[in-house]
């Protein structure tokens, strides 16, 4: 009781950031736990001063969310002197294991697989041209799953990706980009669209509407992240598939952490966190409203 | 008159000609133009229709420049007048309720900068840059940090509608342009901004009210930049007050320069902005077009606009200048004005 | 009595001790060698950022490439470790000489194609950007030994304070930057370019060399500031220091150096930099401020900081006798 | 004279085209060591334009230039700076963000260990500066010193850094008697060491005190050079103009004082100008005396509102009025025509027509443009009646000589058509053809009702409008001089009365 755990939060950048911030606030306000928090603005240098500052007050434990794999070393090391746990929420990073406690992240090259495994049964052998909206350029979710759905789909040459832009995970980019691609490829030839996020998924739906076709059937939409107007797309048949991730990295981090200063439980170092599928066949209007009070 | 306009907006036309034909060497099909689904439909088309966000931003910002001044915090502003819109919508408002309220956000916003520029001489770019930072931080305050989705089929036509096939944004910019320009050029406003972008110490003492017209001048770009908002907002029929109008201050000084604008203030040309605004956006296409991997999307529009900026710098047309007119031999040229910002001083 | 050239640096220094007891009564462990040294170590590559900023500001013109150009630093430096076996202090000569001649050819279009330079840098920045992306997309973490070695350097002063050799660094090029522009004749070229390019000109001031020698000090320390921070974070990645130009602007000019030009100290840059990184030090000691929230402290805090400067400054001049002590003799 | 057979600098053919304008054709002057040659022209005749091509502060068309024999070609002031060719422009062209040691010293400072020693520099600065009279603290800025002051400084730096020649372009505008005395007496000792002096001015008295010869030019070409020991101010006037001057000098008008306009009481500015009373009637013209920084400019700035009162009361025309900013008084019918004219006076890179009616416009307000055609009528009638040499109306106004820029600015004042004009050496840089015109311009200003103030270190022009004079000493009004007891030497004498009567 009477804990403080440091949060350096990336930023606020997507609804889905947003409501992984709301999650981590609400569990630590369930636990009797002291958050103490701080937003980067994307910038990696913020959330260095962050850690240090958490070092410097003396916080019982650090959730950092990292915004790039590199160039923690060092400030772990500053962490590990001064005896402070540290967990790594949601991304992990390049340094030595030994420098923090664990990571609670999902697996992002996993979830492009889990997307492009979707799209490969779905299609079954028919030709698919596919229309990649990637991440912003240079962030490792863009980079992990473009990857991951590549992977996926080596095998099948009936999938081809015929166009990859940066969507900058925007909603407007989204729409903005994938207005080039109909107008470039023709709306008739394009099957399929993998977005590296529902934000530009969804902007995307609308661009493919203003074009006179029907996303959901004349082009199938898959994406990632699960938010809540991604479910409300699915449910109205506009949207065929999105693989969750899950906002909530902070409730495990926070058992990990009861364990610990319990009975001294050291964690596994990695707790992966489940990439669910989500297509048609749920009740995404009941998840929809389920979801709507996470701050996404 | 109307020959001098030309004559002033002679290279911006050209450079738009150019990047119009690199647009179609790398799509040959650039140009087609089919009518589908009760609406125009064509690259053509998204060009003007894209380049609504940047050529409204552009459009205050010329004058903010004209004054000597700028104005980094109109992508803020876009985001919070787009959060503003949003939320009067969801909370039931009509569509016309929440545009009247994103233009108050909007007029608030030019009016807390252009009292610290008028009033208080803080210097533009840091007074606006308060904004810029605090901005956003409002507009997510608003939204909670989500993008704040709405349905209002009235708010939503001023960003994703069409008027007679044409996208409304289209209507939204050209309208405002015009009409800003019509104000500035047939009124006196457009001398004595020009004045006080030039010499605000003269200005004052031959009877400018400077001060008035700065803040003036900031409330025409926090409005401007409050339609962009809006129309950005409704455009994907939600507030994204995290991305909505990111960076675009830098395209929207872009344009204005590109525009053939001093950024050292004085005489300004709003019709040239709105083709820079144009051939920014056409460069995005020839990007967005070309195919290429993204990690080269900045590299080609680097090369591009330094090429542009290059065919537009004084030194290189002045030298197309001697080249056409070659008598007499070494016409206009003086050591003396070497840089831009010297020819603000007088030489005699 | 004071000189009023000097007043906005007073007011910079005096905003910033007065900001610091007030967060110290707020938070009494802010006082702490451990605050002081992240100060110095998490601001060392703004600060040598801002210095280049400053010589550049004063002579009226702007550099918005330099966030571009730490980053492509850091990433060409750890493409370069990792697949070659060339030495870091090459590769850090390789990219300051890169830098360098980044910013003379940025000064040589400002100067000889007459073009703006807020322009001609924002192109820059752009292209520094791009070709930091074409070189690697991927943060590339780098581990050569020397980096252990040279991160390994700090003092751990009592409290745990530890100071590291990159805030050294940073104190170097202050001190380097106020003797070249108080005590060389480029330095004072630096601030009569400020003072009027035309008239600088006709003073015989020798425009076009201190034009880009301005633009390649600011690209070399930005290069600088590139290997300084690839030391901070071991890696290279291409969308690391966006908005730093921004970062590093507000840093001069809250130490009192006038965008216009002409008028500004170094030493004024110095504590604008420590105001900016009290401020998020402060916002972290808080904890409280949603992320929104952040922003809009941020704001409001660098704008109580620029207000705070005026009054000060008026109160000052509006003291001050009116200069009488000259008159003609005759 | 010219003792030595070889010149020390010799131009030949120098041409020099602008668009719309031929400043200079075909020029030559040859220049021999220890003489002071005047260049001589009216307003735009191209005398600046020249020194310019000389000094490669611009690019001449065609022409050589030789010095000591050897051909030179400065490609931009700081070649001919290393060449020993020292200059001062026309407007002060010093910086004002940099401190007075700092601008005297740019470029050759003095160096102790390959680092500047800003010590020995303030020390050198101040035996520089004291031997042109002037005992200020070089170590504040430049800017903190009048116009005036500013002007002597760049004299300083000219004079350090010439070495075989030092060209003055109206060195002596802003000046006083005192000042200029100085000037030439530091001038005479350049001479006699061999230097060369180029010698700009519209006061032809001066240039017969200081010069050996005279270059006259006319509309940028050379009319002719003489020995200024056998030659007459008439034949000069005559080269200059092209035609006689008529010597239409009126009688200083017992004209028809009209009733008081304005009344200011007790008004003044601390820190600026000591309070005092003045009475202003219609028709009447108040001059403004004093030397150099005794508050003339401030009196005028006080009462236009540039800088306003901050105590005392004003009243206009029986009516109690606050003045509290130019626009204001603009309003109220006053206008200013300022003193710097480069940075209080002209916007630069509008038009001359601009230029002409800005005030007008201003005091309309925005929404009542005035019509082109309007402005084009206006501004084409000054021109006229101002004689302004221009290419055309649509020429920035920074593109003008510098004599015409302020006959612009006057203009720009007249069009408001005001009830009280203010002057502020009206007839700086202007050449003895438009200076008779201007004086006869206030003359007929004042008949027909208008009241002026003017404040002009020329006691001689001031005496010959001024139906009273006011003497400042130290930002204070020491002596108000009227009707019969205007003369220059009343006036030379309440200056220097020391604690003279109070007013
Ligand atoms: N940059 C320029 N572009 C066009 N015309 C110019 C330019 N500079 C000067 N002129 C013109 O050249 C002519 C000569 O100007 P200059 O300044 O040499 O005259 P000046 O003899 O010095 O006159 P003043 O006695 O008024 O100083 C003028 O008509 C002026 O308008
Ligand atoms: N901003 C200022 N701060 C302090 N002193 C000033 C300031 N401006 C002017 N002065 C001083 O005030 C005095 C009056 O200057 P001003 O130029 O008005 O006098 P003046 O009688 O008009 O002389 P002139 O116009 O011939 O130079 C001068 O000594 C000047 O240096
Ligand atoms: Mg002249
Ligand atoms: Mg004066």
């Amino acid at each position: 009781a009477g804990k403080t755990v440091g949060f350096s939060q990336i930023g606020s950048e997507s609804g889905w950031r947003a409501a992984e911030t709301t999650v981590t606030k609400q569990q630590a306000e369930e636990r009797g736990v002291t958050l103490k928090f701080a937003d980067a603005q994307q910038k990696q240098e913020n959330q260095i001063k962050a850690l240090r500052g958490f070092i410097a007050q003396g916080v019982d434990a650090i959730f950092l969310a990292p915004v790039v794999a590199t160039g923690w070393d060092s400030v772990l090391e500053e962490a590990q002197d001064a005896e402070i746990p540290v967990i790594l929420l949601d991304r992990k990073v390049d340094a030595d294991p030994s420098l923090y406690m664990t990571a609670v992240t999902s697996d992002t090259v996993y979830e492009g697989e889990v997307a492009g495994n979707w799209l490969k049964d779905k299609m079954a052998g028919k030709d698919c041209r596919i229309v990649e909206l990637q991440g912003t350029t240079g962030s490792s979710p863009a980079i992990d799953r473009k990857k991951g759905f590549e992977k996926a789909i080596a095998d099948a040459s009936n999938l081809e990706i015929v166009r990859s832009q940066t969507g900058d995970f925007t909603r407007a980019q989204g729409k903005v980009v994938m207005e080039s691609f109909l107008k470039a490829e023709g709306a008739e030839n394009i099957c399929a669209l993998y977005a590296h996020n529902d934000d530009m998924a969804v902007g995307a739906i609308q661009a493919i509407k203003e074009a006179g076709a029907k996303p959901g059937e004349d082009i199938l939409v898959v994406a990632i992240d699960a938010v809540p107007d991604m479910h409300l797309a699915i449910a109205n048949g506009e949207a065929n598939a999105t693989v969750e991730l899950t906002p909530n990295m902070a409730g495990p981090a926070f058992d990990i952490l009861d364990a610990y200063w319990k009975d001294g439980t050291m964690p596994e170092k990695w707790v992966q966190t489940e990439s669910k599928l989500y297509t048609q066949d749920d009740d995404n209007n009941a998840i929809y409203e389920m979801k709507k009070s996470l701050g996404y | 008159m109307m020959g001098g306009t030309l004559r002033r907006i002679a290279p911006q036309l050209i450079i738009l000609g150019v990047v119009i034909l690199l647009n179609f060497i790398v799509f040959p099909g650039f140009f087609s133009i089919e009518f589908q689904n009760g609406r125009l439909f064509g690259n053509i088309i998204d060009v003007l229709n894209r380049g609504a966000p940047v050529a409204l931003l552009a459009t205050g910002m010329t004058l903010v420049i004209a004054t000597k001044g700028i104005d980094l915090s109109v992508g803020a502003v876009m985001a919070i007048a787009g959060a503003v819109a949003a939320s009067v919508v969801t909370a039931g408002g009509g569509w016309f309720l929440a545009l009247l309220a994103a233009l108050a956000a909007g007029l608030a916003c030019g009016s807390w900068n252009g009292i610290l520029v008028a009033v208080f001489r803080v210097q533009p770019i840091v007074a606006t840059l308060v904004l810029m930072v605090a901005g956003r931080g409002i507009g997510q305050l608003i939204t909670e940090g989500k993008i704040m989705t709405f349905n209002d089929p009235g708010l939503i036509h001023l960003g994703a509608g069409t008027i007679l096939g044409l996208p409304t944004p289209v209507y939204i910019w050209v309208i405002m342009g015009g009409l800003i320009t019509y104000v500035v050029r047939r009124t006196a406003l457009g001398m004595l901004i020009e004045s006080i972008g030039i010499n605000e110490t003269s200005s004052r003492l031959a009877g400018i009210n400077s001060r008035v017209l700065l803040v003036a001048v900031y409330l025409v770009t926090g409005f401007c930049a409050a339609l962009a908002g809006v129309v950005v907002a409704a455009d994907i029929k939600g507030a994204d007050a995290n991305n909505a109008g990111l960076w675009m201050e830098l395209d929207a000084i872009l344009a204005v320069v590109i525009g053939g604008n001093s950024l050292l203030g004085g005489r300004f040309s709003i019709i040239a902005s709105l083709l820079g605004a144009l051939i920014i956006q056409s460069v995005n296409s020839v990007i967005l077009l070309s195919g290429m991997p993204p990690e080269f999307n900045l590299v080609i529009k680097a090369l591009l606009i330094i090429v542009i900026l290059f065919i537009q710098s004084p030194a290189v047309q002045h030298a197309i200048y001697l080249f056409r007119a070659s008598t007499p031999p070494h016409a206009p040229n003086e050591n003396g004005a070497k840089n831009n910002q010297t020819a603000k001083e007088s030489l005699s | 009595m004071m000189k009023s050239p000097r007043l906005p640096l007073y007011m910079t220094m005096a905003t910033f001790v007065l900001a610091y007891m007030l967060c110290i009564w707020e938070f009494p462990s802010m006082f702490s060698s451990r605050v002081v040294a992240n100060l110095l170590t998490d601001n060392a590559f703004l600060g040598i950022t801002a210095v280049g900023m400053t010589f550049v500001i004063l002579t009226g013109g702007i550099d918005l490439s330099v966030g571009s150009v730490i980053a492509f630093t850091g990433v060409f430096l750890a493409v370069i470790l990792r697949d070659t076996s060339i030495h870091p202090l090459v590769a850090f000569g390789m990219v300051l000489a890169i830098t360098i001649a980044f910013g003379a050819a940025e000064g040589a279009i400002v100067h000889y194609l007459e073009m703006p330079a807020f322009i001609v840098t924002l192109a820059g920045m752009f292209l520094m950007r791009g070709l930091a992306y074409v070189l690697s997309t991927d943060s590339v973490p780098i581990t050569h030994e020397f980096y252990d070695v040279l991160q390994s350097i700090y003092w751990k002063a009592p409290g745990g304070g530890r100071f590291r050799l990159i805030g050294g660094v940073m104190l170097l090029v202050f001190i380097g930057a106020m003797i070249v522009l108080h005590r060389t004749k480029f330095g004072k070229n630096v601030y009569a370019l400020g003072g009027g390019v035309q008239t600088a000109q006709l003073m015989g001031v020798p425009i076009a060399r201190t034009t880009i020698l301005i633009y390649a000090t600011s690209g070399g320390l930005a290069g600088l500031a590139g290997i300084v921070y690839s030391l901070y974070t071991s890696a290279g990645y291409s969308l690391s220091t966006v908005g730093v130009e921004l970062d590093a602007i507000a840093a001069v000019v809250i130490g009192g150096t006038l965008l216009s030009g002409g008028t500004g100290f170094v030493a004024g840059t110095f504590f604008g930099i420590l105001i900016m990184g009290l401020i998020q030090t402060y916002i972290v000691f808080d904890g409280t401020l949603s992320s929104w929230w952040t922003k809009i402290v941020i704001g409001v805090l660098l704008f109580t900081f620029i207000m705070l400067q005026k009054v000060l400054a008026w109160a000052t001049t509006a003291r001050r006798k009116p200069a009488t002590e000259f008159a003609m003799r005759s | 004279m010219s003792t030595t057979p070889e010149p020390v600098l010799q131009a030949t053919g120098v041409s020099k085209f602008f668009p719309g304008a031929i400043a200079l054709d075909d020029v030559s002057l040859s220049l021999y060591p220890g003489e002071v040659h005047a260049l001589l022209g009216e307003n735009g005749a191209g005398k600046s334009t020249l020194i310019k091509c000389l000094t490669g502060a611009y690019k001449r068309d065609a022409g050589t230039i030789l010095l000591d024999g050897k051909e030179i070609d400065p490609r931009d002031p700081q070649g001919s700076l290393a060449l020993g060719i020292g200059t001062v422009y026309q407007e002060v062209n010093l910086l004002s963000n940099m401190t007075v040691a700092e601008n005297l010293f740019l470029g050759w400072q003095p160096m102790r260990h390959g680092m500047i020693n800003n010590r020995e520099m303030v020390k050198r600065s101040k035996e520089v500066l004291s031997g042109f009279g002037l005992d200020i603290d070089p170590s504040q800025l430049l800017s903190s010193y009048s116009i005036a002051i500013q002007q002597v400084v760049a004299i300083a730096r000219a004079v350090e850094l010439a070495g075989k020649v030092l060209i003055l372009d109206e060195p002596t505008a802003s000046l006083d008697r005192e000042e200029i005395d100085l000037l030439f007496s530091v001038v005479r000792k350049l001479t006699e060491r061999g230097l060369a002096v180029v010698f700009i001015t519209h006061f032809l008295d001066q240039v017969f005190e200081i010069s050996d010869r005279a270059t006259i030019l006319r509309n940028g070409r050379i009319v002719g050079t003489r020995e200024l020991a056998n030659a007459t101010q008439t034949e000069i006037v005559t080269m200059m103009l092209g035609r006689q001057l008529e010597e239409a000098k009126k009688e200083r008008g017992k004209a028809v004082i009209g009733e008081t306009i304005l009344e200011l009481k007790n008004y003044g500015r601390r820190g600026t100008i000591e309070p005092f009373d003045m009475i202003l009637h219609k028709g009447e013209v108040i001059g403004l005396a004093g030397l150099l920084g005794s508050g003339r400019s401030e009196t005028a700035g006080v009462i236009f509102g540039s800088t306003p009162a901050d105590q005392g009361t004003a009243t206009l025309n029986g009516e109690a009025i606050k003045i509290d900013s130019p626009r204001s008084s603009i309003h109220l019918g006053f206008g200013l025509c300022p003193e710097d004219r480069k940075t209080d006076g002209i916007v630069g890179d509008l038009s001359v027509r601009e230029n002409i009616i800005l005030s007008l416009q201003a005091r309309r307000g925005w929404t009542r443009p005035i019509s082109r055609a309007k402005a084009e009528k206006i501004a084409e009638d000054y021109v006229k009646k101002l004689d302004i040499r221009l290419a055309s109306l649509d020429m920035p106004i920074r593109l003008l000589s510098g004599g015409n820029q302020q006959k612009a600015l006057l203009a720009r004042w007249l069009a408001t058509e005001p009830d009280i004009l203010i002057l502020d050496e009206p007839t700086r840089g202007i050449d003895v053809g438009a200076h008779a015109e201007i004086i006869e311009l206030i003359q007929t200003l004042r008949e027909q009702g208008m009241a002026l103030i003017v404040a002009s270190s020329e006691l001689e022009e001031l005496i010959t409008y001024s139906s009273r004079i006011v003497v400042l000493r130290d930002r204070r009004q020491v002596k108000e001089l009227q009707g019969d007891e205007i003369s220059i030497g009343a006036i030379v004498r309440s200056i220097a009365e020391e604690g003279g009567a109070q007013l």
